[in-house]
């Protein structure tokens, strides 16, 4: 598998470089290190910070969704890897404005580790922590361990109400109580067609049939949780709307936001034939779209394939959700 | 003059991080089946860079202990990831078991043993049977255990710190992961050895080398 | 290759039933057809209407464009194919403000007789039609036939000039002098490292060899200009900008705008990359960026590769660059 | 009854949908190696629209000049792209040239030959040598002609025509391309027949069929 690629153990240094000189207007390295990155118009005095952050490979996220309005602070490991504690540390800091900070990341066991170190060591330096993880993967646990199950792009969600939370200047624990709603509302699933593969071996993780695809699909290349016959796009969409509908509970006149994700190699026009029958799906049960997204949100390499979040949304989560936000993937106004 | 204790951990360091160089793929390969594929290189760079900054400190008159702590905050410091808060706190619960004892004898090579053990199972929550690296270091902590109380000599007590740790991670074939991102898979991890217990073998073996020679 | 799909014959019409349900805030049908869609807050009587249009298989181009700002109506094509005049004839109806009538579009045999076809039967109706073809791609003809090279992903720059002269209510000749000065100053070059399949045959529309990389590349998958052994990511962009170097006439203290663009495949880590640099190659000149862009601008279905614009600025083009515009895909504020 | 002109144009086009069909991999596979993989997908779809508006139309009072008429606009609109206005534009000619004459005898089947050459070449400022359809259309109808004012039968007229294309056909494989996408790729294109000439002779074998039973 070729890429675009200089030294394979350079190139989440190179990555951040790039980062860090096309979105100036956004963000900048706190402490020289591009692990760890502040917003130019985030923290101030009275807000609560929001910190998020996870290993690289998953890029426009999460450095896409530092900015005014969202997350105050980004911390960047190495390829679908945690970053370690030092870092976090120095987004917390360097997000604080004196009422604490919001942790918010995917729930893994390595980023829960790393940013758990990271906390003990913020509220030993006095910055109050509160962490939320994500969990929106439906297919990676039962739902009798919806705290088991791991964060993938429903995270987008997740992080957009807890930044406009922030914004609005509630306070840690309202933040922190809202961040969790968004995320308990948030279902995802996704499909792979074709492994990733990493820059150090250039070759496919693993092997997924020709005729075959994965179900309950990671952002880190792992495989599957189950492996089926190819089918057609609208029955991929009617499985995962089948398993996301037996979670949900919205029902007629309820109010959701969609996003349709490339997990990066699937191309714009199939995500749009996906979201076609997304919002067949939907408007056959009455069901209407606040708001949707389609395009490279949260990506893992260049994964052939995509997944489906659905956010349900009430009172207080459709307004989160439009409150202004300006970064360098979402700008809201 | 002979090589003080600092040194013999840094040499014990350096073939770590020969030995998971030459195995790099293998374990990334073992990765890819039931995680993300990166436990090779993960290990590599966090062994690489305590090597060298090993290389760069004065070993001269550092105590054992000391060089385990420079291991933990720059392994921990180079990877991040699952593997760097649990060798991270292994290595900061090896210290400590150094500086009650300072000293690389029979007993304190044991000690550093069940410090790692323990040390990981403190950071992970996990235990023996979820299908991680401690299927490897628990039966080998044991072994070790076992052999101080027999008052083996050392390659007797390393022989069966490996064996121990080798049919560990061999286990881990036939175990069904609960703790890390393997633990998602359920059943299809079944057949497939541990990315993290298989690399613990080696970090024993490097041991072993370093140790009884 | 395995893609997202129904029925391959139907992908571009399910594809564009997507397109409306996402983005009906900025779009609409015009006549019930989706291979002509009308921006709902673009068209305004005194104000000259800005048609684009072009193949499918580009996405988001060039769909994505249209809105406030921006383009006020898009003709869409089969994959590759240029949409035929009906189509555009509609969406030179439906932009008219009385005015006149901009068209812009891609410099191919196949869009050239369309629209033009479609310019003759709305003179005939009464709507005066201007015409820029974008020529960005350098790779495509030697300098002497700059008015034979072909259009690509610098048409991003070129509708974004154009845009915003028509927003700013300029005439049909201003409009048209300063797109075709957009034009002459966008300088694109393409290079792929896999070749692109179609939705119909599913295999690769040709073979690029393991260790090679095509440049020169255009957006449709047709093979590029020169195969050369694969070379390191710096080393590609080196190539790249020396062939743009050759052409730009820009300076030391010069101002430039980049677009770093995949062509559908490739994800952002590597576009960081190359745009690491680009921005080295021209900061080692003295050519500030005054904006960038990096990410899928105009791609060519799942071809794995990417593309570098520069648009050369001057007073004029900054202030049209930086005038808002809000659709899909372009936001500016 | 008799087979009125009309309703032989319609099996003319039918025929040609369905080598079309037959051989719509070939021409991708052509148009992969020098366009955009495109032209046998568009072909058919054109030619199929064709077919199906015809198979709507009532053609028993139909002058055949109304079926070329039908076929321009059905075939343009219904693939854009470079041969939707190419062939169009050819077939608006071949219904000027049928209105004139509103006959097809030997004479209306050359002077469609010769209406649609030219019509091409108006439309795409071509000519013989661009490495595009036209090398096939224009020698197919210089040698219908030709065998006209020979007076040949129509098995030798077409037998003239096809072979005449055939060789057009095969000469653009030696050909570098001026026109259409082919042109970027310079002395790239050398080696590779044009797909549009091929289909062209497609197109031709359909009419000898047509022509000739
Ligand atoms: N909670 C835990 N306790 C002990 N070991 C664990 C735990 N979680 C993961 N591991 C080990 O970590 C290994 C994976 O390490 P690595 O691939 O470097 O990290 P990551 O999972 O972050 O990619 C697994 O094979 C397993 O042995
Ligand atoms: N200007 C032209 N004159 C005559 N034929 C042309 C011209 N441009 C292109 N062609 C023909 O069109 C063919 C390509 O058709 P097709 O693949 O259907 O369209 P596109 O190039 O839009 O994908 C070429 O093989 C060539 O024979
Ligand atoms: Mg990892
Ligand atoms: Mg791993
Ligand atoms: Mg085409
Ligand atoms: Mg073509």
């Amino acid at each position: 598998v070729k890429k675009f690629l200089n030294d394979p153990d350079k190139i989440v240094e190179e990555m951040l470089d790039g980062v860090v000189r096309a979105h100036r207007k956004y963000l900048s390295p706190i402490d020289k290190s591009n692990r760890a990155l502040i917003a130019r118009d985030g923290p101030r005095s009275g807000k609560v910070g929001l910190v998020i952050g996870g290993g690289s490979g998953h890029e426009p996220g999460f450095l896409g969704y530092v900015g005014k309005g969202l997350a105050d602070a980004v911390a960047v490991g190495n390829i679908f890897s945690s970053p370690p504690p030092i870092p976090i540390l120095h987004c917390a800091k360097a997000a604080s404005g004196g009422e604490g900070v919001l942790f918010v990341y995917g729930n893994y066991a390595g980023d829960v580790m790393n940013f758990e170190m990271a906390a003990e060591m913020a509220e030993t330096a006095g910055i109050p922590i509160r962490t939320v993880l994500t969990t929106d993967d439906i297919t990676s646990s039962p739902i009798e361990d919806r705290d088991g199950r791991r964060g993938v792009a429903g995270n987008f969600f997740t992080f957009k109400i807890a930044g406009a939370a922030c914004d609005r200047g509630l306070s840690l624990g309202l933040c922190e109580a809202v961040t969790r709603k968004a995320n308990m509302r948030t279902f995802t699933v996704g499909v792979a067609l074709e492994a990733c593969s990493m820059p150090q071996t250039q070759r496919p993780n693993f092997e997924i049939g020709a005729k075959d695809i994965e179900f309950g699909m990671g952002i880190h290349g792992e495989p599957g949780v189950i492996r089926e016959k190819m089918i057609s796009a609208d029955e991929i969409v009617d499985k995962v709307m089948d398993r996301i509908f037996a979670e949900m509970k919205a029902v007629e006149g309820s109010r959701v936001a969609v996003l349709v994700n490339s997990f990066g190699a699937t191309p714009m026009m199939e995500l749009y034939v996906l979201f076609r029958r997304v919002e067949q799906r939907l408007s056959a049960k009455g069901i209407a779209i606040e708001a949707n997204w389609i395009g490279h949100y949260c990506t893992s390499l260049d994964m052939v394939g995509a997944s489906i979040s659905i956010m349900e949304l009430d009172e207080e989560l459709t307004g989160l959700l439009h409150h202004p936000c300006d970064t360098a993937v979402l700008k809201i106004t | 003059m002979a090589e003080n204790d600092a040194r013999k951990l840094n040499r014990m360091f350096n073939r770590i991080s020969s030995l998971i160089a030459t195995e790099k793929d293998y374990l990334t390969e073992l990765d890819g089946a039931i995680g993300d594929a990166d436990h090779g290189i993960t290990m590599l760079l966090g062994f690489g860079a305590v090597s060298s900054e090993l290389a760069r400190s004065d070993l001269d008159d550092m105590p054992p202990s000391a060089v385990m702590t420079i291991a933990a905050s720059v392994f921990l410091n180079a990877v991040g990831a699952s593997t760097g808060p649990l060798y991270a706190t292994a290595f900061l619960h090896a210290a400590k078991a150094l500086e009650l004892r300072q000293s690389l004898d029979a007993a304190g090579q044991v000690a550093v043993l069940q410090a790692i053990a323990l040390g990981i199972q403190e950071r992970g929550k996990g235990q023996r049977g979820d299908k991680t690296m401690l299927d490897t270091w628990i039966p080998a902590a044991e072994a070790g255990g076992a052999a101080l109380e027999r008052a083996s000599g050392p390659a007797e007590l390393w022989r069966d710190v490996v064996t121990a740790g080798e049919g560990g991670a061999m286990a881990t074939r036939s175990m069904v992961a609960v703790r890390g991102r393997a633990a998602r898979l359920g059943e299809r991890s079944l057949g497939h050895v541990d990315p993290g217990a298989a690399s613990a073998v080696l970090i024993l073996k490097a041991m072993t080398e370093v140790f009884t020679d």
